[in-house]
């Protein structure tokens, strides 16, 4: 059975070519297609899951691709309990997106491409994740770009999306250049790219460790890239631009979860070295911070989760880079399911009242039961309410930071923070009076299709995070690290601490804008400087316009005035120099060399129209005398004579 | 060497292929030609039958008769003016071209004569016997040795086809 | 995809012509084993011409008056005649030629006298052709047992005056107005000639009389009847 | 097999006679196709009055019903109709051509029996190229067709000739196609060793090739010149078409080939695709000639229907049609049986 | 006489020099091919004897036979195409009338 994995990333690329070439003319079965095959997909994960369950050694088939001197390429699978977890996640999530798609893009024009581009960037998804090698992951890695350009750029008619769409391959791209030169120092060094020979040298020792540590902090440039670290988060609240469920499956299930899943396949590496290891908490840590505070006063609901992706992107980083994996990858999973949930919530909210503004909204709850509801949940569990799938999680990874101090306060921090932000959201979304009264007209209850995923991924949010409860004896530590059990042990302190935080912000929210006892404008205007720093992001896209772009611009501006007046004078010089010269050859050859050419035409011709004479132009002819050689030959071969 | 009925069989055979070889060749009326060139070939098939290559025999039945032999015929009613006597139907190298063919006749007849009768010149089986089943013995080979000239021949054919069909077709006006 | 559909369209209308034949398939056969069985021929339809007596009398009911002759449009009925004592025209030959015949009607419609018809009889076949000009022996002959209504002389419509009185005449009115004359004539050989009861007009006017059952009819509709309902013989033709 | 035993007393008593060896061969094989020769005869004769009484029946008419119990021996009455008819060659006609044309095509379809097998044992030779024999002697048929078309020196003939000629190699690709998907199923080209894989009736290989079965009797249909593929005789076109010129005895060779090709075409079928001779109870020549003839009997039925298709029409069907899907069947068979090997196997 | 392989080798000799004879000869182009495919045949006799006589056990001799057959085929096809554009341009099928390649 596990040997036919490879399956389950081949039915979206099938469907993808079955799409783009056969199908695309027709919506509904496109879709249909599509849907089908992640479903299918699902299945066959599940299948996969419960296999890895009942025997959890990696499993694994490959075979070499290139062979080179010093080196090889391969292509293969593994399947471990990571990889399980991971293509369950990136299913489940996958095809309630495909599903919820169905409602949310009825309306839109290229309904066919855009599940096309959903069916590739499943197909990448997947492949990434059962990947036995760097080589792979990287290959995958790329395509997962690529389809997040495209899906973001999915309405490139509006200026914004398709600018987005560049920005977020462009600033990917350069962290993926670090994920390259990381891999050629590796292959470099080690020959081989596969997992498991890569890890057993590591272990054995076989890599220096500076060296070590140069390969893990260039393939953490990789993950910076794709999971929307500081410094490259910018790209991440600008994909917003692309449609909802898009945004629900790539920039907070999934793609930027590629990141988290990077880092933790190579856990050995940081585990090696210390000092990568803590670039990479550091690097978690300051993007949990900033992503969260800037995430307090944003406006755009989609926004507002953007930022909350970034900020627990960051923390799932935090916790990978201060050695828990179990906490980081437990935390992608649960996150994957009610960061989703999320967004497509939000998206349910978009479609029904046409705007993203929650300071243009209020009230929905009343109209959009469902929606609401499942929003809260969603909410609830992001901030991390007992008994919720988040609180299990996040307890975990602030239980990893416990004996670090300055990440603790991090940690509870960005807890509190988060809290705080979902509360805001969700009172100024679903609660109040609403604020613009044509948009509270027009909202509704969206379609079955949309709403069904909401209410799977709510039950999800709520009991996903009970595989990982810390008094379960065999719990998912102990199956994500096979060989060293390693379960949480509940710190009953901790969890209180962390579950007065989140409350505490909860209620600080229903201060401000549930009850109203405290003012958020006056708030703002008493922190004013740091309230604008906040509402700009930290003036990131600025800095780096004013830092990179513009520096950039001028440069070229003036290697271009360079490149015109210099170097095309020094050219067309020559080429008028060059001219003149032909001029002069030209003479020579017309009245010397033609002479002499025409001069042995001439007669070459005399000579030929004598000789012509033998060419019968009769196929016959000529195939006597071919027989006759023949025989000839023959007769002397043979000795006849 | 083959039994006594085989070889009854053999000089049959042959003398019908060579009989109808020669009308093949000789025959003023092209229709008459292809259809001897057909009992000709069929009596290939026989040959083939008598080496123990019974599956060749069926594929040149089916692919010489039902199809080449088909196709000549199509051409020869595609192409009028063909049946009518008084046209000259050898051309003007028929001395030439016997004599060409005689002589390769005779050199062909002494070298086999030559390498086949002389013992150790060429080295016969002992049993010459095909043991086992042609048709998978064939298959195993097209598809283990010969698998690259297969194919190749596969997309010589395509190859065929096309250029045929653009060679024949009308050129559209 | 349209192409599928046509596909699909296509398939379920073959299979819906085989079920059309194969239920075909053990249905009795419409057909007639012909010199065996054979159709009776509805009454008015229009075979040979034949020419008619009177029944008592046996003579020839034709007066010579040449009205068919002229109403023929192929020529190809002849009459020669001669004057009698009693300055009557009588015939001496009436020839009708088969070859050319067209079988138009006109005659019959032409004649005054009821003197000629065409009867049902359509076989006539023959190995030579100058055999088909029938002469008038053969056509009398012919003729012999072919029912026809006679003519009504003249004064008949004061005999026919009573019949719209009858008890079942009201109902039967529309349909009846050529039967009547059959009231006055009786039909010695519509016991004999019963096939040619099964024509539509008396299968019309069968059923009127069954709706009041014997209720003062008419003898000659009482015989009717009879003929009517008891045969779909089609031996009894010959 | 009682016949089995018949054959085995025939050669017991031969033997007794003295004959042995070669002549012995001779005689049994010559025995065995006056045999042969004789049933099929029979079967042609049937098949056409067959043929009339469905077509009539389908009509609602009654078809032949005079000479014999329903007109059952209406065909042999034919026959010796025919066989008086004075037996005309045209004038300008190529002779030798014009009479070796009939003989062919009537030899060729006879020849296709070598390998069919009638029943448990009942098989004249049981050849291992069984069905490419069958394939490559039955592309006979459409020499003489062609030489007739070419021999009546009349430009219907010739239409009608060519029309089938091309028609019938356009459907042989497809047909063969079909045929290997059995082929490959069976892992033989043997009739036998086909027939032997089909021992129970959820063993037929038209349950594990409906795709190919279809293919199959479209094709063959069209192989037989039978309507809905009747161009080159389309009667209203073509005025009967290859055979437009023969008269007598020829044209019944002509005839009752046309109906033995519906024969062989059937018989084929039932080998390949449903069961060949295997039945319970009965017989196993009984189980051959009751399928044979239900195979029969839809073509029949499929003529009776269908109208006739355009020319352009049939060759579209042909190339864009069948063959596409033969190979897609050959495909699926191969993974299907792929599959079940790597599952089942 | 029993037949050996020599028997065949003749037949096949004698086969190719009628088709030699053929294709040298015949004016008609279609005859011309019907003469190589006699040639083809010739060539095709004698690999299935020397595979029967000299190595019985691989049949390689038989494999080439399939190879030439799907030759022939394609050249046939190629051929008779090409003689319907000669038939077309030329009006006529006679190789001696196709001389542009003269001079």
């Amino acid at each position: 059975m596990l040997e036919y994995t490879w399956i389950i990333p081949i039915l979206p690329a099938l469907a993808f070519l079955i799409i783009t070439f056969f199908t695309r003319w027709n919506e509904k079965l496109s879709a249909g297609i599509s849907i089908g095959a992640i479903l299918l997909g699902f299945v066959y994960s599940l299948i996969v899951l419960i296999k890895v369950l009942g025997n959890p050694e990696p499993f694994e088939i490959s075979f070499k691709w290139l062979e080179l001197t010093g080196f090889h390429l391969e292509i293969g699978i593994l399947i471990d309990p990571l990889t399980a977890i991971m293509l369950m996640v990136v299913c489940i999530v996958s095809s309630l997106v495909h599903i919820y798609s169905l409602g949310y893009m009825r309306d839109e024009e290229r309904f066919s491409r855009y599940f096309s581009f959903l069916s590739l960037f499943s197909f990448s998804m997947l492949g990434l994740v059962i990947a036995n090698n760097f080589f792979m992951i990287f290959i995958f890695w790329e395509l997962v770009g690529l389809t997040s350009y495209a899906l973001i750029g999915f309405f490139y008619p509006k200026p914004a999306a398709a600018a987005a769409g560049m920005k977020a391959f462009i600033t990917t791209r350069t962290g993926d250049l670090g994920f390259i030169i990381g891999l050629l120092l590796l292959v470099s060094y080690a020959g081989t790219l596969n997992y498991g020979e890569v890890f057993t040298m590591i272990e054995a020792g076989q890599i220096p460790t500076g060296l070590l540590t140069a390969i893990g902090i260039f393939i953490f440039c990789g993950a910076i890239g794709k999971s929307a670290q500081f410094p490259l988060h910018v790209w991440l609240p600008d994909a917003m631009e692309g449609p909802t469920p898009v945004s629900a499956l790539i920039h907070a299930a999934t793609m930027v979860a590629a990141g988290v899943y990077l880092v933790a396949r190579s856990a050995t590496v940081f585990a090696a070295s210390d000092s990568a290891a803590m670039v990479v908490a550091i690097i978690g840590a300051i993007t949990a911070l900033m992503a969260a505070t800037i995430g307090l006063v944003q406006n755009d609901i989609k926004r507002v989760l953007a930022y909350s992706t970034c900020s627990q992107l960051g923390y799932m980083i935090m916790a990978l880079g201060l050695g828990s994996m179990t906490a980081g990858i437990f935390h992608l999973m649960t996150h994957a399911f009610f960061k989703s949930l999320l967004f497509l919530g939000a998206g349910s909210v978009i479609h029904a009242s046409h705007t993203q503004d929650i300071r243009e909204m209020g009230g929905l709850g009343n109209k959009m039961k469902i929606t609401a509801i499942t929003f809260i949940i969603g909410s609830a569990s992001l901030a991390g309410i007992f008994p919720l799938s988040g609180f299990w999680s996040k307890d975990e990874i602030i239980a990893s930071t416990h004996d670090q101090p300055i990440f603790l306060l991090v940690a509870l921090a960005v807890a509190f923070m988060t809290a705080f932000y979902m509360t805001r959201l969700c009172f100024m979304t679903f609660f109040g009076k609403p604020r613009v009264q044509k948009f509270y007209d027009h909202a509704h209850e969206s379609p079955k299709t949309m709403t069904v995923p909401l209410v799977i991924l709510a039950f999800l949010a709520i009991f996903a995070g009970w595989v990982g409860i810390p008094w379960l004896s065999k719990g998912f530590g102990s199956f994500v690290f096979h060989g060293h059990p390693h379960h949480g042990h509940a710190d009953y302190l901790l969890m209180l601490v962390s579950t007065v935080f989140a409350v505490s912000g909860v209620t600080l929210g229903w201060l401000m804008y549930g009850k109203g006892t405290i003012s958020p404008d006056r708030m703002a205007e008493r922190f004013k400087p740091i309230y604008t720093l906040l509402l700009n992001k930290y003036y990131f896209d600025e800095i780096y316009s004013a830092v990179i772009i513009k520096p950039i611009l001028a440069l070229c501006r003036f290697l271009w005035s360079f490149d015109n007046a210099v170097i095309d004078g020094i050219v067309n010089f020559f080429g008028r120099f060059t001219l003149f010269l032909s001029w002069l050859h030209d003479m020579f050859d017309k009245y010397v060399v033609d002479g002499l050419v025409n001069g042995a035409g001439y007669t070459i011709w005399g000579i030929g129209s004598v000789i012509r004479q033998a060419q019968t132009g009769k196929v016959q002819n000529y195939a006597i005398v071919i027989f006759a050689g023949v025989v000839v030959t023959l007769a002397i071969m043979l000795k006849v004579f | 060497m083959l039994s006594e009925t085989a070889s009854l069989v053999f000089y049959t055979i042959a003398f019908v292929t060579i009989a109808s070889a020669v009308m093949t060749v000789s025959l003023k009326n092209i229709f008459h030609s292809a259809l001897f060139l057909i009992l000709c070939l069929f009596s290939v098939a026989g040959i083939f039958i008598l080496c123990e290559a019974e599956f060749l025999a069926g594929v040149q039945v089916l692919i010489y008769v039902g199809g080449i032999a088909m196709l000549m015929i199509f051409a020869v009613m595609l192409t009028r003016q063909l049946t009518s006597f008084n046209v000259k139907q050898l051309n003007e190298q028929k001395a030439l071209g016997s004599l060409v063919a005689f002589c390769f006749l005779l050199i062909a007849l002494g070298a086999a004569s030559k390498t086949l009768s002389v013992k150790g010149g060429f080295p016969l089986a002992e049993n010459p016997h095909i043991s086992g089943n042609t048709t998978h013995m064939l298959g195993n080979l097209l598809l283990t040795d010969y698998v690259l000239p297969f194919e190749l021949v596969s997309v010589l054919l395509v190859a065929a086809l096309i250029g045929a069909v653009v060679l024949a077709k009308k050129d559209e006006e | 995809m349209s192409l599928f559909k046509k596909v699909i369209d296509g398939v379920y209308n073959l299979l819906l012509g085989l079920k059309v034949t194969s239920l075909r398939l053990p249905e009795r056969a419409v057909t007639l084993q012909y010199p065996d069985e054979r159709w009776e021929m509805p009454e008015r339809s229009r075979g040979i011409v034949v020419l008619l007596s009177d029944k008592e009398t046996g003579k020839l009911n034709c007066t010579a008056c040449l009205l068919c002759q002229k109403a023929c449009p192929t020529a190809a009925i002849t009459i020669e005649r001669e004057k009698g004592e009693d300055k009557k025209w009588h015939l001496t030959s009436f020839t009708v030629d088969n070859t050319i015949c067209c079988f138009c009607g006109l005659c019959e419609e032409a004649c005054n006298f009821s003197a000629l018809k065409m009867a049902t009889k359509y076989e006539f076949s023959v190995y030579d052709q100058s055999e088909l000009v029938f002469d008038m022996k053969k056509l009398q002959e012919l003729g012999r047992d072919v029912p026809y209504t006679p003519r009504p002389k003249k004064k008949k419509p004061v005999v026919k005056k009573p019949a719209p009185a009858e008890p079942a005449a009201d109902e039967m009115k529309p349909k009846a107005e050529p039967e009547k004359e059959t009231e006055s004539k009786p039909e010695p050989e519509a016991e004999t000639k019963p096939e040619a009861a099964s024509g539509d007009l008396f299968d019309d006017a069968k059923k009127e009389p069954e709706s009041n059952p014997e209720s003062g009819a008419e003898p000659a509709q009482k015989e009717n009847k009879p003929d009517s309902s008891e045969d779909k013989k089609p031996e009894a033709q010959e | 097999m009682e016949l089995e035993k018949l054959f085995a007393f025939f050669g017991d008593l031969l033997a007794q006679i003295g004959l042995t060896g070669v002549a012995l061969t001779v005689v049994v094989n010559v025995l065995v196709a006056a045999m042969l020769l004789g049933v099929l005869a029979v079967m042609a004769l049937f098949l056409v009055w067959w043929e009339r009484k469905v077509s009539a029946h389908i009509q609602d008419r009654l078809g032949p019903m005079r000479v014999g119990w329903h007109g059952s021996l209406q065909t042999l009455a034919d026959g010796v109709k025919l066989l008086q008819k004075e037996d005309i060659t045209p004038t300008n006609a190529d002779r030798p051509v014009f009479f070796w044309a009939p003989v062919i095509v009537y030899s060729s379809c006879f020849m296709a029996y070598v390998t069919i097998p009638w029943g448990k044992g009942l098989i004249p030779a049981d050849l291992n190229i069984g069905i490419l024999y069958i394939i490559a002697i039955t592309t006979f048929t459409v020499i003489s067709l062609l030489m007739a078309g070419w021999g009546s020196n009349n430009k219907w003939a010739l239409l009608g000739g060519m029309r089938s000629a091309a028609q019938i190699i356009s459907y042989e690709v497809p047909l063969t196609l079909s045929i290997l998907g059995v082929v490959m199923l069976a892992g033989s080209l043997s009739m036998q060793t086909i027939v032997a894989g089909q021992q129970e009736i959820w063993n037929w290989y038209i349950w594990r090739q409906p795709l190919g079965f279809l293919i199959y009797i479209i094709a063959a249909t069209a192989e037989v010149n039978r309507t809905p593929f009747d161009l080159p005789e389309a009667e209203q076109e073509l005025v009967a078409g290859f055979n437009v010129e023969y008269s007598g005895m020829k044209f019944a060779m002509f005839f009752l080939a046309e109906f033995l090709n519906m024969f062989t075409v059937s018989a084929i079928a039932t080998t390949l695709f449903l069961g060949g001779w295997n039945g319970p109870i009965l017989p196993s020549w009984m189980w051959f000639i009751g399928k044979t003839l239900a195979v029969v009997f839809v073509l029949m039925w499929i003529r009776w229907t269908y109208p006739r298709l355009r020319v352009d029409h049939l060759m579209e069907f042909a190339w864009k049609w069948l063959l596409p899907l033969a190979f897609l069947n050959l495909v699926l068979t191969g993974i299907g049986y792929e599959l079940w090997q790597r599952i089942f196997g | 006489m029993q037949v050996g392989l020599i028997h065949f080798v003749a037949l096949a000799a004698i086969l190719f020099s009628i088709g030699m004879y053929g294709a040298l000869t015949r004016r008609n182009a279609i005859g011309i091919l019907m003469s190589i495919e006699l040639m083809f045949n010739a060539v095709n006799i004698n690999f299935v004897a020397f595979a029967k006589f000299i190595s019985p056990v691989e049949i390689t001799g038989q494999v080439f036979v399939v190879f030439v057959i799907a030759i022939a085929a394609a050249e046939t096809t190629v051929g008779l195409a090409i003689v319907l554009l000669i038939y077309r341009n030329f009006k006529g099928v006679f190789v001696d009338r196709v001389n542009l390649m003269k001079w």
